[in-house]
């Protein structure tokens, strides 16, 4: 129960994007379309849970025990590259297609601060083992889903009478705006 | 060769947007009218300037778009956005929060996508929101009905509290404002006290909130003239309620003692005008018929979890704008079966 | 379009190809940190730090750099100045490093540094990298505090409030309060009003590029009239 | 000119080793640095660290009352009902020529509107209350949040008070006829501070004695 | 008795049809030149088989088609041909086909081997359907599809539904033709019976045409006293008056409450329908030996004289049966051929009345009258609503006008009847069948040229390989020769050694 | 201590960055068919690669915009966009104008046609038809519009000139209400 709770919140009261300002470059940057999305979320998805379980493991196991917090950003990037470049290259092999509408936004992963970020918010709220699995997982789910409603919506707003000066990356903010006015809806909860 | 583009049907459209939107705002009146005779003039305050203003930004916005000013200002969509935002806001608040919550709603979230029909979110219900997480100390100040009040406010003096903020001597302020229902029922079993003595409370009517539930009547009367009328489907309020009954109702039944009985939910706040007015607007609503079945019940289920579990006393907006967010993936995803794609699928 | 004169890298940076404004990047930072002009400030000038740094580094090892390892490489170079910038700050401006918080040290996923690295810095000679890792922090530092100031008028009527955090205890008496008797128009300093104002921010500079290409149309079409009397 | 398998694996296995050492070399350089600047920093840091903490500390007892070293001279109790957390809460001890002056607990108020509320309550020896502080909350911006010193002054309104002034009824929200004022718009919040400050306090009638005789606590 | 089915959709209209049924049916007067699409049905067009100067008798065919979803083209009065070119056709497009014109000779003379049948009810099932075939009958109905290929279902019928709804406004030729010639749809219908040897005969009619129910309705009962066929089988059914009961999936729906498959045909759920028009010209054509040379259109709208139905010969120009009709009032008029709800503007008034004519509506355009500005979609779904395909209009808008064909499949645009009743029922006002008009062309174009595309990159890798195959065999070539060559080089020098050789040794 | 762990992990990770990304070495590239697949075909070079295919193999190794095709047009550049997640630019008009109206095709005046092959040997598509001091002859069904064929390649001014493909009821197309629309309101 508790950690249905905990993923509750992670999704939606704390929702990365929304709530959190992390993993917005791409959130803004491969959402012009529902499949590219979908695809970004899962890979994002897919990292982020992973690289937050390892780095809860380094900083347990390697950074604690010799004193060596100030490394942990570092360590983490690393971490982090690691796990991206290794999921890059078997999207590379797997399905050409993806990558190549991935594009430059897979090594971006890396620099996804969404990534970074549970991997340090973890360890600033000394969350255990499990917790941290959790909070990457829901973190990603998170993220996944705003994204995708994001990209449905900005597909709709394609063809909308948009003024000029403000169609492409203005109304998409102003509908992350929005979205994070309702996700405020969730404040209070949990 | 008049005409050598024209295409056929040759009989014009026997509706119009504005009928649409005039026939929304009669069925509106026998709710606002009640409202004001309930709750005092400070609502008829608000519903003028959120009115004025609407139209006066919408105006501008045509004109700085350049569109055809006479047809869509006169479309009425400004003028339901308006008297919608009108309603949902307390009683006695101050001028700019209606002016601010008329700019939100028809410059940002409707004539930055694009004006009538491409906006996203429900105007009225963004601007709701925004104003709420922007002054939720007058935002949740909210007038008791005028029968459980010491005096009352005239008309004049509604609006001159709404301009100036001065109260006629001698009144408090606190002695016009209660905690809605809703709100007092969320603090009260925070407290840890037993529904059946909360209940005992004055802000507690016949079937809901005191007050509130002959409003919501009311607008639950209007919204069946509108299905009557055809320009609501029934699909939206009924699911709408359905799932908020039936949600309060498992959980009163489990525990009589921490949740109020459904009647009670479906009576207060706004859960009426949510159901037949804000939840049924065409624009952010889906279009098809098991879309919007799926959207209302998610509504009616959001509305209850942020009424009981969330941070606000009321979820009506929020609910909206937040399933709001899958209307495209329903429009898509629930595209009815064409004529004749059940034959063929039986023949395969 | 790799027009690499100093000019032009200073205009990409600034306005072209501002990183806020244009190429969406480093948006977390601008979004978080921008609830103040000071903030936004702070961060802006760790960002741009960081920005020539590793464009400096990343410039003289290019050659070296395997393609296969590059973004790796410039993880760990970015890292480590980062890591290096945040222990001074939290050694040297303590305050303002705990307001920014966490996003001191996700400087390091800011896109904005780790793009310049791949897009330019390992491109260009040394000279021209520390010119564009300055121009394209500054683009970056300005939108923030721009970002940073509206933010703060809309939501506490002053400007540079706690000045002093960032620049010491004289820095007090910078802040200004624009409104007074201002009761604030939370919106603005909570997570909508950062993606708004952001919003408008980028219209508005949209609006000026389409006025001034509409300018240079016409001037273009006098010069041709201009040529072909020639 | 496809290359013999042998040749081929012998210069992948190249590859990978010169990418390996290229990273390596990267890490060890940078990490050089870095433990340099931390050598550098970590004293300042630490000094920042404890001057963070020791500005609070003497905003609710001023650095006149006490000569102790009062941020490592800690302990730790733990009381679920009075202090509000299931852990142990951390209480700072202020001696004057090592006769107990004033603590500081950290306390927490479990019942805000959207959740806990992290306080300091400074007391006294006598138990009177030197100032509260609200630490950490998620209060509703606008309206709970004025129990924040940055945004109003409403938590000053326990300076002076103490366990009988007033008296156990009077430590209530005005609405529940007590002598507190509650915030406009929100009675949830105050309610809830009142009655955590009143419960540290009557915790630090019953615990006095411990609270300044155990054996400090290392924090480290 | 079944129950009628109320199929989804649809709207209710005003009809306007007593503005043509005052008065009884006419004959337009035979106009001096008769022009003659050779494409006045679906499928193959036919092919001219007469020439320039020929004299042709009423009835003659002058244009034929081997093809079995095509229909001959009959002469429709005696005369010269005088041309056969490109005129501007019936169709919105104002493009010019290719047409065969005659000079009416005034005498109206049938062709001397057109004589009635005496014989009908000793003809087999393949006779029927054969001069059916030969006499040009298509579907009067309004898609013009030719009726002998109807007839060859390839499955047992169980329904043959005779559709004398005629559900838009304004046209009343199925109504009149039902009042007055009840007789000839009946026959019609017996000779139909002996062809597809369905289990029961529907004759549907709208029920705001009561006078047309009671006159077939009488004459069935007639025919069943006098015992003429048996007519059990065959019964009466009103429909209910809601654009578009006529449309053929509708009226199957509605009666046999069973759905065409999507893409597929009536037959496949034991259903043929006809329109009672084929009904009678079908019974024309076997008992009066007479192939398809004329037939009722309703002449009507606001600035018509004299609105009534007409006889008109098939080949007329539209201007001549104006004329007829008493002229037209206004200067700036449509015309439109058909109904308000499908019918197309005219390119101008020169076209001929074609088989597929059952009305022809003048009208003052919407747009000189006072019409608002179209809004945007507020997606109320009203057309969704009133769509009888259960289509998404309001998406189809969207989409069209974003041209994302993909989606465009997704909601069906291909299903579109192009019934109009969602753009009557919009309140923005949006012309969304002429949206979906736009995407089905567009859409089909799009078709073509990736078609094309993958053709050109075909013949280019072809080419590319040929141009391979060629460098590689001259080079080959020269190789070989260059080989050779050598070879005989070598060989030369072989032969020199050998033959210096002795001389070196010699030497 | 710190510079030994940290320096160890650098190693292994930096073994097994190299691992994979030569180990995972793609060859070849389908998004090349994808893209070849939205190009119009005329193979006439406007987009400064000599046809289609060469073309596709420049985006996909991001050498060349996507907006260098006239023939494609507008629509054609959405579709790559679409397809590869960029966004949309206008043509370039450096590469030419994109042609609206009806297609073109070529014909060759019988009465000038000196039967030089030139015209037969550049055609993309084999479209031309003849031999070496014949009559060429263009089949319509194939010719893309080119252009190639036309002079200066053809030595004879006027031989082959381009005339539009005839429209057909067929080929005809409803007009854009959108554009209806816009006209009204103006
Ligand atoms: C959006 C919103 C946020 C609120 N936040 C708080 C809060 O943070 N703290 C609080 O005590 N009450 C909060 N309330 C008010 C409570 O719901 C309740 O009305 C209040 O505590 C009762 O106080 P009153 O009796 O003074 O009106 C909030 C109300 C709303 C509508
Ligand atoms: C290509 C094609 C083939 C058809 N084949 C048959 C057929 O074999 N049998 C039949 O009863 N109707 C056939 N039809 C006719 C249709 O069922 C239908 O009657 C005709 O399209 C006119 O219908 P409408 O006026 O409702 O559009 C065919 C139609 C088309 C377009
Ligand atoms: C929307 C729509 C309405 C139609 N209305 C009628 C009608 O009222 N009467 C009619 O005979 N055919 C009508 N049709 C044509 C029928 O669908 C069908 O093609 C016809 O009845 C077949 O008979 P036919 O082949 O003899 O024309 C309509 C078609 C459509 C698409
Ligand atoms: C049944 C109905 C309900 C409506 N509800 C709303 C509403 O909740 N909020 C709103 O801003 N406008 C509402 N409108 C008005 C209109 O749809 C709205 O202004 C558009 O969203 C503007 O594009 C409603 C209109 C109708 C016909
Ligand atoms: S009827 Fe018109 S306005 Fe309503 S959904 Fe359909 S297209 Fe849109
Ligand atoms: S025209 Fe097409 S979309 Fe419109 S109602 Fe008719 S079938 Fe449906
Ligand atoms: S311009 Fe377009 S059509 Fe011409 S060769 Fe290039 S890609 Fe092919
Ligand atoms: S005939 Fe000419 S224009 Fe046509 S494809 Fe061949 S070369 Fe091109
Ligand atoms: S800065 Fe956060 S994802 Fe780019």
């Amino acid at each position: 129960m508790e950690y249905l709770v905990l993923l509750f919140t992670t999704i939606f009261v704390n929702n990365l994007v929304l709530s959190r300002f992390l993993g917005l470059c791409p959130f803004m940057g491969v959402s012009k379309k529902l499949e590219t999305a979908i695809g970004m979320g899962l890979a994002t998805a897919f990292v982020l849970t992973l690289s937050s379980i390892l780095s809860f493991l380094a900083n347990e196991f390697i950074l604690q025990p010799f004193e060596l917090e100030y490394l942990k950003t570092v360590t983490f990037i690393l971490l982090i590259a690691v796990v991206v470049q290794a999921t890059e290259m078997v999207v590379h092999k797997t399905s050409p297609l993806l990558y190549s509408v991935l594009g430059i936004y897979l090594p971006l992963i890396t620099t996804n601060c969404a990534v970074l970020g549970v991997a340090l918010l973890n360890v600033q709220e000394g969350n255990d083992f499990i917790q941290s699995a959790l909070y990457g997982f829901g973190g990603a789910v998170g993220f996944t889903l705003v994204m995708v409603l994001f990209a449905t919506i900005r597909e709709r707003l394609e063809l909308a009478d948009v003024p000029i000066s403000f169609q492409g990356a203005p109304i998409a903010l102003i509908t992350a705006g929005f979205m994070s006015v309702a996700f405020m809806g969730f404040a209070g909860m949990a | 060769m008049s005409n050598p583009a024209g295409s056929s049907p040759f009989i014009p459209s026997s509706s119009s947007v504005t009928k649409v939107m005039m026939t929304v705002v009669l069925a509106l009146l026998p709710g606002i009218v009640l409202y004001i005779w309930l709750f005092g003039w400070g609502i008829l305050t608000n519903l003028i300037l959120t009115t004025t203003f609407a139209l006066l930004f919408e105006w501008l916005m045509l004109l700085i778009r350049d569109r055809p000013v006479k047809e869509f200002l006169f479309d009425g969509s400004a003028i339901v956005t308006a008297l919608l935002l009108g309603l949902t806001l307390p009683t006695l608040v101050p001028w700019w929060i209606p002016v601010l919550g008329a700019f939100f709603a028809i410059v940002v979230a409707k004539h930055l996508y694009g004006g009538l029909g491409y906006n996203t979110f429900n105007p009225a219900m963004a601007a709701y929101a925004v104003l709420l997480i922007s002054f939720p100390l007058e935002m949740s100040l909210w007038s008791a009905p005028l029968v459980s009040q010491p005096e009352t406010l005239g008309l004049l003096e509604s609006v001159q509290y709404s301009f100036t903020g001065s109260l006629p001597t001698g009144l408090e302020f606190d002695a016009l404002t209660s905690a809605t229902m809703l709100d007092h029922v969320r603090t009260e079993v925070g407290l840890g006290k037993a529904v059946d003595t909360i209940e005992q409370a004055d802000v507690f009517g016949y079937v809901g909130a005191a007050g509130f539930e002959w409003v919501n009547a009311a607008f639950l009367l209007g919204g069946l003239w509108l299905v009557y009328k055809k320009i609501i489907s029934w699909h939206i309020p009924v699911m709408l309620m359905a799932s908020l009954a039936l949600i309060s109702g498992a959980c009163f039944l489990i525990d009589g003692s921490q949740f109020i009985n459904p009647l009670i939910h479906l009576f207060s706040g706004a859960t009426m005008l949510g159901a037949f007015f804000i939840a049924t607007d065409p624009v952010t609503a889906p279009t098809t018929s098991l879309g919007r079945i799926i959207y209302a019940a998610g509504i009616g289920l959001l509305i209850y979890i942020i009424r009981i579990w969330g941070g606000y006393p009321d979820g009506v907006a929020f609910a909206v704008l937040l399933i709001g967010l899958t209307v495209p993936l329903l429009d898509y995803y629930t595209a009815p079966k064409v004529y004749g794609a059940r034959a063929k699928y039986e023949k395969s | 379009m790799t027009d690499t004169t100093s000019g032009n890298i200073i205009k990409q940076g600034l306005w072209t190809n501002n990183q806020a404004l244009v190429a969406l990047l480093g948006l977390c930072p601008l979004l978080a940190v921008s609830s103040t002009a000071i903030n936004g400030l702070g961060l802006g000038v760790a960002t741009m730090v960081t920005l020539v740094l590793t464009n400096m580094i990343v410039s003289s090892i290019r050659h070296w750099i395997k393609t296969e390892i590059r973004i790796p490489m410039f993880v760990i170079i970015i890292a480590c100045v980062v890591t290096a910038i945040e222990l001074l700050m939290s050694a040297h401006f303590h305050d303002l490093y705990l307001i920014l918080g966490i996003f001191v040290p996700l400087i390091v996923t800011n896109c904005a540094i780790i793009g310049r690295a791949e897009a330019f810095a390992s491109k260009n000679r040394f000279l021209h990298s520390t010119l564009d890792g300055l121009m394209m922090g500054l683009g970056f530092t300005v939108i923030l505090v721009i970002l940073g100031a509206v933010r703060e008028v809309l939501g506490y009527g002053t400007v540079f409030r706690h000045a002093d955090l960032m620049l010491g205890e004289w820095a007090g008496q910078l802040s200004v309060t624009v409104l007074s008797d201002y009761q604030g128009l939370l919106f603005a300093i909570l997570p909508p009003g950062a993606f708004m104002g952001l919003a408008v921010l980028i219209a508005l500079k949209n609006k000026i590029d389409r006025i001034q290409m509409a300018r240079q149309v016409s001037v273009e079409s006098v010069g041709v009239t201009f040529e072909s009397k020639n | 000119m496809e290359p013999e398998p042998s040749m081929k694996s012998l210069r992948l296995n190249n590859n990978i080793l010169s990418a390996g050492w290229m990273l390596a070399i990267t890490a060890l350089l940078g990490t050089a640095l870095m433990v340099v600047v931390n050598w550098h920093s970590q004293p300042y840091i630490k000094v920042n660290e404890r001057q963070v903490l020791l500005k609070t500390l003497n905003t609710l007892i001023p650095a006149s009352m006490y000569d102790n070293d009062i941020v490592n001279d800690t302990v730790l109790l733990q009381d679920m009902d009075l202090l509000g957390s299931e852990n142990d809460s951390l209480i700072y001890r202020a001696r004057k020529n090592n006769n107990p002056v004033a603590a500081v607990m950290t306390i927490i108020a479990p019942d805000g509107y959207t959740g806990p509320i992290a306080l300091l309550v400074g007391v006294n020896y006598a138990g009177t209350i030197q100032g509260v502080r609200v630490v950490k909350h998620r209060e509703t911006p606008g309206l709970g949040d004025a129990i924040d010193i940055e945004r109003g002054d409403w938590i000053l309104s326990f300076n002076g008070k103490s366990l009988s002034n007033p008296q156990a009824t009077g430590w209530k929200v005005k609405r529940d006829g007590g002598e507190f004022d509650q915030l406009t718009g929100a009675t949830i919040t105050p309610r809830a501070i009142v009655q955590s400050v009143h419960k540290a306090l009557r915790f630090y009638r019953q615990h006095r004695s411990e609270i300044f005789y155990i054996e400090p606590t290392t924090t480290e | 008795m079944k129950s009628l089915i109320r199929f989804r959709g649809g709207v209710k209209l005003p009809g306007f049809k007593s503005l043509s049924t005052k008065s009884p049916i006419q004959k337009t007067p035979l106009p001096s030149r008769l022009i003659l699409p050779l494409r006045q049905h679906i499928g193959e067009s036919a092919n001219p088989v007469v020439e320039i100067g020929d004299y042709v008798y009423k009835g003659q065919i002058i244009a034929d088609s081997n093809s079995f979803v095509s229909a001959p083209i009959h002469a429709s009065s005696s005369g010269k041909i005088i041309n056969i070119g490109p005129y501007t056709i019936p169709h919105q497009s104002g493009i010019a086909e290719t047409c065969i014109v005659i000079e009416t000779d005034g005498k109206d003379q049938w062709h001397p081997n057109i004589k009635q049948c005496d014989v009908p009810g000793s003809l087999s099932a393949d006779q029927i359907r054969k001069k059916i075939k030969q006499a040009g009958i298509v579907g009067l109905g309004g898609a013009v599809f030719p009726s002998s290929a109807k007839l060859k279902p390839t499955r047992e019928i169980d329904t043959l539904i005779i559709n004398g709804v005629e559900c838009e406004p304004y046209i009343t030729c199925d109504d009149a033709l039902m009042r007055t010639k009840a007789d000839e749809i009946i026959h019609g219908i017996l000779l139909l019976r002996r062809v597809l040897n369905p289990i029961e005969c529907v004759i549907a009619i709208e029920n705001n045409k009561p006078e047309a129910i009671k006159a077939v309705r009488s004459t069935l009962a007639r025919f069943k006293e006098e015992n003429i066929g048996s007519v059990n089988t065959i019964r009466v059914v009103p429909v209910p008056t809601i654009f578009p009961a006529g449309g053929e999936k509708q009226l199957i729906k509605q009666i046999c409450n069973k759905e065409v498959p999507q893409h597929g045909l009536p037959y496949e759920v034991g259903v043929v329908c006809l329109n009672v028009g084929t009904t009678a010209a079908i019974y024309d054509c076997i008992y009066q030996g007479r192939p398809l040379v004329s037939r009722l259109v309703t002449i009507t709208g606001e600035a018509v004289n004299h609105p009534a139905n007409y006889q008109v010969l098939i080949g007329t120009p539209v201007e001549d049966v104006l004329a007829a009709a008493g002229g037209v009032q206004a200067s700036k008029v449509d015309f439109i051929m058909g109904g308000p709800m499908m019918g197309q503007v005219l390119p101008d008034t020169g076209v001929p009345v074609v088989k597929a004519t059952n009305c022809l509506l003048v009208k003052t355009p919407e747009k000189s009258k006072k019409q608002p500005v179209q809004l945007p979609c507020i997606r109320c779904g009203a057309c969704a609503n009133a769509c009888p395909m259960q289509l998404l209009p309001q998406q189809l808008y969207w989409h069209a006008r974003g041209k994302h064909f993909e989606k465009l499949n997704h909601y069906n645009l291909t299903d579109c009847i192009e019934c109009g009743c969602c753009s009557v029922v919009c309140p923005s006002k949006i012309p969304l069948v002429h949206y979906f008009r736009f995407a089905k062309t567009e859409m089909r174009e799009h078709e073509v040229k990736s078609k094309f595309a993958d053709q050109s990159r075909l013949r280019m890798l072809a080419r590319d390989a040929r141009l391979e195959r060629i460098k590689k065999e001259q080079e080959e070539r020269k190789a070989r020769r260059k080989a050779e060559r050598e070879k005989k080089k070598a060989a030369n020098q072989k032969q020199k050694q050998i033959s210096e050789s002795p001389k070196a040794s010699s030497g | 201590m710190a510079i030994l762990i940290l320096t160890l992990l650098a190693l292994v990770f930096g073994l097994g960055l190299g691992y994979t990304a030569i180990r995972f070495k793609v060859e070849g590239d389908p998004i090349v068919e994808k893209i070849d697949a939205l190009l119009p075909q005329t193979q006439c070079g406007q987009c400064g690669y000599p046809g289609c295919r060469p073309y596709a193999e420049a985006i996909a190794s991001d050498e060349a915009e996507i907006n260098q095709c006239p023939p494609g047009g507008e629509a054609g550049v959405q579709s790559l966009a679409d397809l590869l997640g960029r966004d949309p630019l206008p043509l370039n008009p450096e590469n030419g104008v994109a042609e609206e109206g009806p297609s073109m095709v070529a014909v060759i005046n019988e009465a000038t046609c000196i039967g030089c092959t030139k015209c037969v040997q550049i055609c993309p598509v084999d479209a031309i038809a003849g031999a070496a001091k014949h009559i060429h002859n263009v089949l319509d069904a194939y010719c893309t519009g080119c252009e190639l064929c036309l002079p200066p390649l053809c030595p004879v001014d006027e031989c082959i000139v381009m005339r539009p493909v005839e429209q057909t009821i067929k080929t005809w197309k409803w007009n854009n209400p959108e554009t209806l629309k816009e006209s009204e309101a103006a």
